[in-house]
């Protein structure tokens, strides 16, 4: 059964307001064209769930989409602070903004314990740390082995978990290559998943391929098909990250208001991600294709009747 | 112990350099003979590029967004970047990275960078004031409070000033040698950690190593530095190393590669 | 630097006695090659442990290697029982045998926490078993976050661990596909790691597709080029398994004599795999060959300077 | 009730049958609607293949071993072969199905195989006798002890004798509705299980479903066999539905399915 749809209905269907919303991706395959989509729709109270919040969830907070950030690194990579975010974190301006705050490997523990349905994931991080004074979440568990404690994190179930890839059949079963971050375990967490993909391929190439299946369609309630749908992060293979973008919003989203004139032009003022695409114009898209081709060659899996 | 004169700090041969680029390749260098590196955003970056291609050319570079063994075509701005998967070892998703490479015991080398670091080592990444209302949101943890715990030993690469080499932390993200040696060492024994802590931080003015007591030790003054310049950027009355040595200027070559391959854009040698 | 070696070196140097080993892969990928020269060297009272004892323990228990074993499923699958284990087990024949016993995801679980350094794992599994009263080892551990129990298994750390696999390179960069099991978590978890392969390949191959790499060098002692060395287990793509054998050996292994003969003949026999697979024939090597390719594909990585 | 006489059992045009074909095609057929299953290695095998090649097309099998949405090309003799990845939708690690699949929820049914069952669907699969001096040693769990806690509900398939339905199984692996409906659900409820326990046990004589307090009770007995032969090859008073079904006999399509594609050697159906 296919579950091809648009990012309009998607975001439609898929999330509501005052959802746990997760668009993970480690720098790679960051799904902006949903987020920017969840702009449009002009959806409320979301909790947004990342490790490293980026610009999108920096561009999702100015847009008032969120109430909460649940996080483990908040920053420009490499360029500086979000400064949507820290307006209101730090300034109240123009409201607050709750967080949650763990390591990037309390996150992973997070989505891992939510996608296995275990009460707590524990982990040897946080000893000595002001985070758990900080997260009273972060508790102490004792080994039922001897005298050690280590820590444990909560699980988190978002309910909604949108995964950007470059490819999937129309039933959601999707394949990803290059930083695989911790998509696969942000899906199975959660209890709503959108998939979207660079290339829309026959379930002939998937089944070509099963180890590099990353979530199967089981867990996948929609399928959108977004070409260039993560820039200004990258595709591996397909597109390299615009990092003049990314130091360019450090400029942009340092005042609230060249923050939402950029808004009014690249998200309100398009009608999806086709329309922003062709806005960015074709120089800027050939810039950001990789200087050749590094084919991964191919494996047999034999046929056995 | 006399200043070192600035005459005797760089051959003549050397061409100028600046700040940066002396922190850079001294904290390049200090990873010889090392391993496996976890390499953080921003200046270890650079560092541990730098290191691949002149003194530890066997050296396995970790991301923790989830490559190992990556051989950068180029410098990337962010720790995650098309270039360090094309080419590389392994590339994993971050649960197999931070529970089997980082908490497993196979990291050498955390390299952090740090808002504020105190004289025992002790790391803050998060916020400058209260946590509740900061007067300044850092970027938080992402995973230097692993790194800090689980990795043999840590290296911090960060520029000296009284607002970031404080005598106390505002809030400490990454565990140092807490408030001295001895606590640190039972403290790490107990709770089973695998990681020393920290063994060198390499600023724009110098190195320390860490002393007997668990507190920073200058014991390399970088040419053109001068021990009131290191004074005046520190937040305490710094240790200072009875034979303490000046740092070797950048090589033609090392200056070569910061400029022509890592960093064309003079982006982190500034 | 290349680990390459001869099985006999391999063995020789990284298995010594009274070793807790762990020879993996879940009915795939079974290193039988390294069994049989284990019982050649004559090692003892090592610690067997694997999900599936399967066929390659059956024989080094016979053949006197073992002391205990460390399992969660202990049959000849689709056939019967081990016949020389139960041997042990239920009339001390020989001599008696320790029993370690899991269930299939307490073992994954318990490879996980070893190449994790975790104290224990949490799972849900075991509640209002026996297992626990048989197996002391597995505890209830209560969840920090309200008032959940479910059960903690503790570390495996095998001294050595044998991986068997498609290809690697000379440093031991492994890739493999089709079946996993769980040899990644348990060559994580072990002190020593040898892997065994059909074919080495440059460094080159492994690196054109990072995202196959099961296991990296960095973890490995010994790296032994041995085609054919899984079987009558069997390799994705390389050669089916032999299920005639499996079901020969509900036959061989019935009575302890007809099991030595077969170890004499088979084992002590041979000086090693290649004489052993000369033995087999080019009949039955050929009648275990795919009957045709089932290519992944390729799939781009891009080239990034 | 009255014993269902033997004439009205089969339609006049099906073909002879022995007990193991009639047992798989029974089990089969109970998977018409299900979406998921975790398949099990002996008689589940064959009677989940046959029922995505007629009742159930969209079944997607998981086998322990680590594949999801297999189509396997022949009948794997092992719940691993290569015939169940080539073609399938996803090759996992155990980590990742028995954590994510199988914990996480997402199994409908898991298929199992024993050595002992007792009234109320708990499972013997590890010995016989006394656990540390067995009479006979069993394979033991495998995945069988998760697969009853966590697959939304569980179906077993064995063939009837008294040693095999008992009044008090050995060793208890896979917990059933253990001393009857109510506790189980409540130790269920309490303990988070994502099960509802067994759901259908289908034999070599009939069709089991579980009553209200929890029992199994005959729903159907299949052509051939009688409640006599039904009560000897238990080891209790087995209760017998008012209005027993007789199994509708294998079509001449499921057994050309079983006997020319699954099981050409006859290893399951004799």
């Amino acid at each position: 059964m296919s579950k091809v749809t648009s990012m309009r209905d998607a975001v439609a269907e898929v999330v509501h307001d005052g959802d746990v919303v997760a668009i993970e991706g480690f720098t790679h395959l960051i799904c902006f064209a949903a987020g920017h989509e969840i702009i449009r729709q002009r959806k409320r109270d979301l909790t947004l769930a990342r490790l490293t919040p980026d610009l999108i969830y920096d561009q999702m907070v100015a847009a008032g989409t969120a109430r909460k950030l649940v996080f483990s690194w908040l920053g420009n990579p490499g360029v500086g602070g979000l400064h949507a975010i820290r307006r209101r974190v730090e300034d109240d301006d123009p409201a607050p903004l709750e967080l949650e705050e763990y390591s990037h490997f309390g996150m992973v523990g997070r989505y891992t314990a939510g996608a296995s349905n275990l009460p707590f994931f524990p982990l040897r991080s946080y000893f000595e740390t002001d985070l758990p004074k900080a997260n009273p979440l972060i508790r102490p568990i004792k080994s039922p082995y001897g005298d050690e404690t280590v820590y444990a994190v909560p699980p988190l179930k978002p309910d909604v978990t949108v995964v950007h890839a470059q490819r999937a059949d129309a039933e959601g079963n999707t394949q990803m290559w290059g930083l695989l971050g911790c998509q696969k375990e942000a899906a199975f967490a959660a209890k709503r998943v959108i998939v979207v993909v660079e290339e829309l391929v026959d379930e002939a190439v998937i089944r070509a391929d099963p180890n590099r299946t990353v979530i199967p369609g089981l867990i996948v309630d929609a399928v959108v098909v977004e070409p260039w749908g993560a820039h200004p992060s990258y595709v591996q293979g397909g597109y390299d990250r615009d990092n003049h973008f990314y130091r360019d919003w450090d400029a942009i989203s340092r005042e609230a208001a060249s923050t939402q004139a950029w808004l009014d032009e690249w998200v309100y003022g398009v009608s999806g991600r086709a329309e922003y695409i062709e806005k960015l114009g074709p120089e800027r898209l050939a810039s950001l294709r990789p200087s050749g081709a590094a084919p991964s060659g191919s494996v047999d899996y034999g046929i056995y009747r | 112990m006399s200043e070192p004169r600035p005459a005797e700090r760089s051959a003549p041969e050397t061409q100028a350099f600046t700040k940066s680029e002396m922190m850079i390749v001294a904290a390049a260098r200090e990873l010889a003979g090392q391993r496996v590196c976890f390499v953080g955003v921003g200046l270890p970056n650079i560092a541990v590029n730098l290191a691949r291609l002149t003194v530890a050319p066997s050296l396995e570079l970790v991301y923790e967004s989830g490559a190992f063994g990556a051989k950068p075509a180029r410098l990337p701005l962010s720790i995650g970047d098309p270039t360090i998967v094309t080419g590389a070892t392994a590339a994993v998703s971050m649960f197999e990275l931070f529970s089997f490479y980082l908490q497993g015991g196979l990291v050498d080398v955390g390299f952090l960078g740090a808002a504020q670091i105190d004289r025992f080592g002790n790391i803050n990444s998060t916020v400058i004031g209260d946590y509740d209302h900061p007067r300044t949101r850092l970027p938080g943890s992402g995973g230097a409070c692993e790194i800090a715990i689980n990795a043999r030993q840590v290296f911090v690469i960060m520029r000296q000033s009284k607002r970031s080499f404080v005598d106390r932390i505002d809030f400490r993200t990454s565990p140092g040698n807490l408030g001295g040696a001895e606590t640190a060492a039972r403290i790490r024994r107990e709770e089973g950690w695998l990681g020393r802590g920290p063994s060198v931080v390499v600023t724009d003015l110098g190195i320390y190593h860490f002393d007997d007591s668990g507190e920073m030790r200058l014991d390399s003054i970088h040419p053109g530095a001068t021990l009131d310049q290191v004074r005046e950027t520190i937040g305490w009355e710094p240790r200072v190393a009875v034979s303490l040595a000046v740092t070797p200027a950048p090589t033609v070559e090392e200056l070569r590669l910061i400029r022509e391959q890592l960093d064309p854009d003079g982006a982190y040698r500034k």
